[in-house]
C-alpha cells in the first residue's frame, strides 16, 4: 500500500530563529503590525510503501528522527500519513 | 544526581575553595555560574597558559600581541591588520552546520571587536574518512555552515585546508580564521583607557536561552554518552544580523562614538562584562533587567551566561549615546544600556528586579582561575611507531599508479567541492583565491596584499608533536613565500585531547615548543591563537593538531607568483630530497600505514627557500613556484601541471629509489619554473643564497613525463584529482538535509 | 557627445553585499557612483540604476522577497516604467524577480549547494542596458557566486520570453556552445540573464562587477558596464519595444 | 482575539526540488527503499490578531499570498488556522 505523509520539522522553542524574525520584522512595513510569533520550519512531504498504516506511521516516524530532522535542535511532527488516493503521491 | 552544584557545573572542589576565599564568603548559585563559566578551560585557558607563556610574541610589526581579542600587526602605510582563529568543533559535532556557521560568526566578531573590517576568512578542517557516512554528513554539514555564514556576511572565504584521517572521525577539528583591516591608531584596544561612569551597551540580537554553559559544558568536556544533555548548548546563527553588526560596528569605530568594543563569545555577558571592567581597571554594574531577552522567563545566570550569538558590548560615554543610538536604530539593531562602569573596588556587581544576585571582583573572574601545570608523559606507543619506518620498504605498486592513487586520496585531492561553496571574491579584494598555496587580498588603495595560509600536520603531529607543529609554521611560511610574499606573523588554533591525560599534556608542550622554535628562527611572532581541549571520546583522541594561520606581506601583488605551470619554461626543485616516508601521504595512502619518523626539519635552510622565492618574485624571475608539501615532488608536478593544463617532461637525479625520490616529503622543498633566458640568474641567486637546486626537465605538451619511471596525461590526472572527492559525496547518500 | 559622466545608483539593502564592488566598477569604467539607501524613496538623480547582489534580509523567506517592499522599490518601478536603465545583479535579479519587474523566478541551484565559480556566458541581444552595442553570440568570462540562481518559468511563459527576445544571457563553454556542464545551476534554457518587454530592466545571476580589473582576473564584466554607461545617458528606451 | 495559523508552501509540481531529491537519493543507504515523490517545502506558523477567525482567515491568506510565497514558483496552503489557547502562540 502506498501512503503519502507530511512531517514538519522546526527549530526546538527557545532557539532562535532568523527565519522567523526576518518575517516578522518586515511585516509591519506591509501593514500588519497585529502577526507576532512567527516561526518557519521544513515541511516534508513524502510516498512510502508498506503493508498497513501502523507499519507506515512507525517508519516516516523513524525516518524523521534519522534523516529529517537533528534531534539536536530541531523537532519533527508527524501532520499526517494517509493512503494515498491514485496518483496524489505524485509530486 | 546529589553531586554538589560547583561539580556539575565542571568546578574542583579545590576551585570553589579558591573562589569563597577570594570573595570571602560561599558564592551563590548566580557566582557559582558565572565562575564556572570563565573559569572553564575554553575560557581561562587554565591548563594551557604554562605553555602558551614559551611562545614568542614580539617583534617589530606587533602591534597587539596575545590576550586580547585578536592581534594585531603593522603593515604599514598606516594599515594595521587584524587575525585569529578559532576552533567551534564541539558543537559541529553535534550540528555540523550551526556548529560551523557559529564558528564563523564568533571569530568574526573577535575582529569586529578590535575595531578591524574583517577582509578574510580561512577554514582548516579535520574530519573521519568519507567512507563513512556519519563523517559524510559532518562535512557536508560543516561546510554547508561555513559557506552558509560568511558568503552571507559578505567576507570572502579564500582559503584553508581539509584533512581526513580515523582519530577524527568521532570528533572533527573545525577550526575557524578571519583577518580585517583597521587604520593603525583606529584600534580598540586596551590601550584606550574608559572613564568611569560609561555606559555599556549591549547591541544586536536579543539574548535567549541558547548555548546555556556552552564553554562549560559542551567545549570542555569530551563528547561522552552525556552528549544528549550538553545538546541544547548548540546555538543558530542569523548571519543576516552578523552582516548588520558588523556595519553597525564599523560606522561606530569610524565615527569615534565607543571607548571599547568586545563581542559576546563563550561565557556571555559574564565575559564581557568582566573583561570589560578589568581592562579598564574599574567595576561595573550591571542591571539584568535592561537586557533584552528573547524569553522573558530567563533566570539570572541563564541571562550571565547564555551564548545567544549577534551581540556586542560597547563602552559609550553618556553624550555618545544617542548617535549610538541612532546607528543601531539605522542598522536595524536593538541597544539597551545594561550598566556602567564604576570607579570603586574594581566589582562587579549584578542586580535582578531590584535585587543584588551576584557582587565579586570582576578582575578574578577574567583573570583569576587557577594555573595548572598537568602531568606529563612520553606516550607509550611512540618508539614502536617510530620504529616503523615506511621508508625503507620496497616498493611493488608502479610509481604512475600510485600517483594516480594519490592524486585521488581524499587529503591529496582537489579540494574544489569544498571551496566552490565559497564566495571568495565578495569585496573585491581577492587576488589569489581558494586553489594555489596561499591566498592573496589586498589591502585597497595600496599595491600591497596579505598573504594568507593555513597549515597543521596531523599525521606527523601523531608521530612526533613537536615536529609536526614545527613543520605547520614552516609549511605555512613557504606556502606564503611562494607568492612572494614574507612571512610576518602567526596566529594558531591546537586542537587536542582530554588535558588531564599525562600524554595529551605531554604531545601539548612538544607542539608548543615546535611553534616556538619554528616562529623564533623564521621571525614570524605569535599574535594570538585559540587552545581546544577535550576532543576524544573514550580514550580515542584525535590527532594532536596544531594548526598555523600564516600572514604575508607583498609590495606589490602584480608581482605575484601563481603555481600554475606555462609553456616552454624549465623545472627546477629547490631544496634536497632525503629519504624521508616517515608519516608521509605515501605511506598512508599506498602503503595504509600512518609511521615512522616525520622528515627533519632544518630551519636555516627552510629561511633561505624564503628568501629565494621572495626575491625571485621581486625580480618577476620566475613564472611559477609551488611548495612540496602532502606527496612531495610528484604530487608538486602534477598539481602545478593540472593547474596550468601544461604537462612536463622530468628525470629524477641521485640514486634514490624512485618511489622515495618522487613521494618523500623532506621539508625545505619547491618547484620554480624560469624562462630559459633567465635561467642563470636563478641558479646564481640560489647559489648565493645557499639553497640547493636541481634542473629537472621543462614544462609544455599534454603529458606529465618522469623519464623512464611514470608517463600520465594532465587530462587523465585532472580526472583522477578533481573527481575524488564529488564522487565519494555523491549518490546524495548525505545525512540530514543541512540549512 | 556628453562630457558628463553617466551617474549610476546602487542601492544598499540591509544585507546587500557587493554593493561596494558595484560602485567600484561604476567608477573604474569612468560614471559617477551614487549610493543609494533601501529606505529612502529617492534615486539621487541617477540616470541608471543597479540592485546589487548579496543577501537581502538574509534572503530568508525567499530571495528578495522582503526586499522587494523596500521604500526606494517604489521609485524604481516608477523609474523603470519611465524607461530608464535597470540592472539586477544576482540577489537584485531575485529582487526583480519578486517584484515582477522582470518575468520567471529564482530556486535553489539543481546541485542544491552554492557554488562560486568563473562561467562563460553568451549574449542573446544587444537589446537591454548591459548589452547594447554587444553583438548576439558574444562569449564574456564572469563569476557566479550563488545558492539560489537555478531561473525557472512557465512552459508557456519561456517560450513566450524566447519567442520575444527577453532572455539576455546563456551559460555557456569558452566557444558558445551550450551543455548542461556548463550550466552552473540548472537554470532553465541555460538562462544566466533576462530583460523586460521594454528592454529597459535586466537582471542576470553572474557578478560582471567582479570582472573589471585585470589584476584580479578575467574582464567580461567591462563591456556590460560599458554598455551601461552608455545606455545610462541615452535618451528613454522607446524604440526597444 | 489571537488564532495560530499554519501555512505550508510547496514548490510548484514539476519545479526541481533538489531537497527533496538530496533525501530521497539518500534513503536506500539507511535501509529505506520503499519511499518515494519526496518533497521539502516551507513551514511557516503565526499568531495573528484579529476580530473573529473569518477575518484571521483572510488576513493569512493575504499574507501567504503577497510574502510567504511567490506564486511564480510556490503553492501556499493554509492548514489551519485556530483560536489560540493560552500561551500557544508563543514560541
Ligand atoms: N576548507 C577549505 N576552504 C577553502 N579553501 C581550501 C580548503 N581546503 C583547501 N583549500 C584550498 O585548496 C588549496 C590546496 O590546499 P592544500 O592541499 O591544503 O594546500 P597545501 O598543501 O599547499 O597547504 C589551497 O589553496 C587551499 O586554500
Ligand atoms: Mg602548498
Amino acid at each position: 500500500m502506498r501512503y503519502v505523509a507530511r512531517v514538519e520539522v522546526s527549530l526546538k522553542p527557545g532557539l532562535l530563529d532568523p527565519q522567523g524574525k526576518a518575517i516578522e520584522g518586515s511585516l509591519p512595513a506591509l501593514g500588519w503590525s497585529n502577526v507576532s510569533d512567527v516561526r518557519v520550519g521544513k515541511y516534508v512531504r513524502l510516498v512510502v510503501d508498506a503493508t498497513d498504516l501502523e507499519a507506515a506511521t512507525t517508519q516516516v516516524g523513524d525516518m524523521s528522527r534519522r534523516l529529517l530532522s537533528n534531534p539536536v535542535i530541531e523537532d519533527a511532527v508527524i501532520r499526517e500519513v494517509v493512503e494515498d488516493a491514485v496518483g496524489n503521491g505524485r509530486a | 544526581m546529589n553531586e554538589p552544584l560547583h561539580r556539575r557545573l565542571g568546578l574542583t572542589d579545590d576551585e570553589l575553595e579558591s573562589i569563597s576565599s577570594t570573595i570571602g564568603r560561599d558564592p551563590n548559585p548566580t557566582e557559582l555560574a558565572m565562575y564556572a563559566a570563565m573559569w572553564s578551560e575554553h575560557c581561562s585557558y587554565k591548563s594551557s597558559k604554562v605553555h602558551l607563556r614559551n611562545l614568542p610574541t614580539d617583534g617589530p610589526r606587533v602591534l597587539v600581541g596575545p590576550g586580547q581579542d585578536a592581534g594585531a600587526i603593522d603593515v604599514g602605510d598606516g594599515v594595521a591588520v587584524v587575525f585569529k582563529m578559532e576552533s567551534h568543533s564541539h558543537p559541529s559535532a553535534v550540528e555540523p552546520y550551526q556548529g560551523a556557521a557559529t564558528g564563523v560568526g564568533g571569530i568574526v566578531r573577535d575582529i569586529i571587536s578590535m575595531g578591524a573590517r574583517p577582509i578574510a576568512l580561512l577554514d582548516p578542517l579535520r574530519f573521519g574518512p568519507l567512507t563513512d557516512e556519519r563523517n559524510r554528513w559532518l562535512f557536508d554539514g560543516v561546510v554547508a555552515g561555513i559557506g552558509g555564514y560568511g558568503n552571507c556576511i559578505g567576507v570572502p572565504t579564500v582559503g584553508g585546508e581539509v584533512h581526513f584521517g580515523a582519530p577524527h572521525s568521532a570528533n572533527p577539528t573545525i577550526n575557524v580564521m578571519c583577518l580585517g583591516i583597521a587604520p593603525a591608531d583606529r584600534l580598540v584596544t586596551a590601550a584606550k583607557a574608559p572613564p568611569a561612569g560609561s555606559l555599556l551597551v549591549l547591541f544586536g540580537a536579543s539574548t535567549g536561552r541558547d548555548g546555556i554553559g556552552g564553554v562549560s559544558v559542551l567545549a570542555s568536556r569530551t563528547l561522552e554518552d552525556d552528549a544528549a544533555e550538553s545538546r541544547p548548548s548548540v546555538q543558530i546563527g542569523d548571519p543576516f544580523a552578523g552582516k548588520l553588526l558588523i556595519e553597525a560596528s564599523m560606522e561606530m569605530v569610524e565615527r569615534g562614538l565607543l571607548e571599547g568594543l568586545q563581542d559576546l563569545g563563550g561565557a556571555g555577558l559574564t565575559c564581557a562584562a568582566s573583561e570589560t571592567a578589568t581592562r579598564a581597571g574599574l567595576g561595573a554594574e550591571v542591571d539584568l533587567d535592561t537586557v533584552p531577552l528573547r524569553q522573558d522567563d530567563l533566570e539570572p545566570f541563564e541571562i550571565l551566561t547564555s551564548e545567544s550569538q549577534e551581540r556586542m558590548l560597547a563602552v559609550v560615554v553618556p553624550e555618545r549615546m544617542d548617535d549610538v543610538i541612532e546607528v543601531c536604530t539605522r542598522w536595524g539593531l536593538g541597544a539597551a544600556v545594561i550598566g556602567r562602569l564604576l570607579d570603586e573596588g574594581g566589582t562587579l556587581d549584578v542586580r535582578h528586579r531590584g535585587a543584588e544576585v551576584a557582587r565579586v571582583p570582576a578582575r578574578s573572574l577574567a583573570d583569576g582561575a587557577p594555573v595548572y601545570s598537568r602531568p606529563m608523559s612520553v606516550p607509550l606507543e611512540r618508539d614502536d611507531l617510530l620504529a616503523d619506518d615506511p621508508t625503507f620498504t620496497t616498493m611493488t605498486t608502479p610509481v604512475g599508479d600510485a600517483l594516480l592513487r594519490m592524486l585521488s586520496a581524499p587529503n591529496v585531492a582537489s579540494k574544489r567541492w569544498v571551496w566552490e561553496q565559497y564566495d571568495s571574491i565578495v569585496q573585491g579584494g581577492t587576488v589569489l583565491g581558494p586553489g594555489g598555496d596561499a591566498a592573496l587580498v589586498r589591502i585597497e588603495g595600496t599595491l600591497k596584499a596579505l598573504a594568507l595560509a593555513t597549515d597543521g600536520k596531523g599525521r606527523y603531529g601523531a608521530l612526533d608533536p613537536y615536529l609536526g607543529a614545527a613543520h605547520a609554521v614552516a609549511e605555512s611560511a613557504r606556502n606564503v613565500a611562494c607568492t612572494g610574499a614574507t612571512p610576518l606573523a602567526i596566529t594558531n588554533c591546537l586542537n587536542f585531547g582530554n588535558p588531564e591525560r599525562p600524554e595529551v599534556m605531554w604531545q601539548f608542550a612538544e607542539s608548543i615548543r615546535g611553534i616556538a622554535d619554528a616562529c623564533r628562527a623564521i621571525e614570524t611572532p605569535v599574535t594570538g591563537g585559540n587552545v581546544s581541549f577535550y576532543n576524544e571520546s573514550g580514550d580515542s583522541a584525535i590527532w594532536p593538531t596544531a594548526v598555523i594561520g600564516m600572514v604575508g606581506l607583498i609590495h606589490d601583488y602584480r608581482l605575484a607568483v601563481r603555481h600554475a605551470f606555462g609553456d616552454g619554461t624549465l623545472v627546477y626543485v629547490m631544496g634536497e630530497t632525503f629519504p624521508e616516508l616517515g608519516g608521509s601521504e605515501f605511506a598512508e595512502s599506498v602503503l595504509g600505514v600512518v609511521a615512522g619518523r616525520p622528515p627533519a626539519l632544518d630551519l636555516e635552510r627552510e629561511r633561505s627557500l624564503h628568501s629565494l622565492l621572495v626575491d625571485s618574485a621581486r625580480r618577476d624571475l620566475i613564472r611559477s613556484a609551488h611548495d612540496c608539501g602532502d606527496g612531495g615532488l610528484a604530487i608538486a608536478l602534477a598539481e602545478s601541471a593540472m593547474a596550468g593544463s601544461t604537462g612536463f617532461a622530468v628525470s629524477i637525479p641521485g640514486d634514490l629509489p624512485s618511489h622515495v625520490a618522487l613521494f618523500a616529503e623532506s621539508a625545505s622543498r619547491a618547484v620554480v619554473t624560469v624562462d630559459p633566458a633567465r635561467a642563470s640568474e636563478l641558479e646564481d641567486l640560489a647559489a648565493d643564497l645557499r639553497v640547493p637546486f636541481a634542473r629537472i626537465g621543462e614544462t609544455g605538451g599534454p603529458r606529465m613525463v618522469f623519464d623512464q619511471i611514470a608517463d600520465v596525461t594532465v587530462d587523465e590526472a585532472t580526472a583522477t584529482y578533481e573527481d575524488a572527492i564529488p564522487k565519494l559525496m555523491s549518490g546524495e547518500r548525505v545525512l540530514r538535509e543541512a540549512g | 557627445m556628453t562630457a558628463r559622466a553617466p551617474r549610476v545608483g546602487v542601492v544598499t539593502f540591509p544585507g546587500s553585499l557587493d554593493d561596494r564592488d558595484a560602485v567600484r566598477a561604476v567608477r573604474a569604467m569612468g560614471g559617477e557612483a551614487v549610493p543609494l539607501w533601501h529606505g529612502e524613496r529617492d534615486l539621487g538623480g541617477a540616470d541608471a540604476v543597479i540592485l546589487p547582489g548579496g543577501f537581502s534580509y538574509g534572503d530568508y523567506l525567499r530571495t528578495g522577497a522582503i526586499a522587494r517592499f523596500a521604500p526606494v522599490m517604489e521609485e524604481l518601478r516608477a523609474f523603470a516604467d519611465a524607461g530608464r536603465p535597470v540592472v539586477g545583479i544576482c540577489n537584485g535579479f531575485q529582487i526583480l524577480c519578486e517584484a515582477s519587474l522582470l518575468p520567471g523566478a529564482l530556486i535553489r541551484n539543481a546541485g542544491r549547494r552554492f557554488v562560486c565559480r568563473w562561467v562563460d556566458v553568451r549574449v542573446e541581444t544587444s537589446l537591454s542596458p548591459l548589452t547594447a552595442g554587444l553583438v548576439a553570440g558574444e562569449v564574456l568570462r564572469v563569476p557566479v557566486k550563488h545558492g539560489e540562481g537555478q531561473f525557472v518559468a512557465r512552459g508557456d511563459e519561456l517560450d513566450r520570453m524566447e519567442g520575444d527576445g527577453l532572455v539576455v544571457f546563456r551559460y555557456c563553454d569558452p566557444d558558445g556552445a551550450l551543455g548542461a556542464e556548463h550550466n552552473p545551476n540548472g537554470s532553465a534554457a541555460a538562462i544566466a540573464g533576462v530583460r523586460n518587454e521594454a528592454g529597459n530592466v535586466v537582471g542576470l545571476m553572474p557578478h560582471p562587477e567582479h570582472a573589471i580589473d585585470p589584476d584580479l582576473g578575467p574582464t567580461g564584466g567591462q563591456p556590460m558596464f560599458a554598455a551601461l554607461l552608455q545606455s545610462a545617458l541615452e535618451p528613454v528606451a522607446s524604440g526597444i519595444r
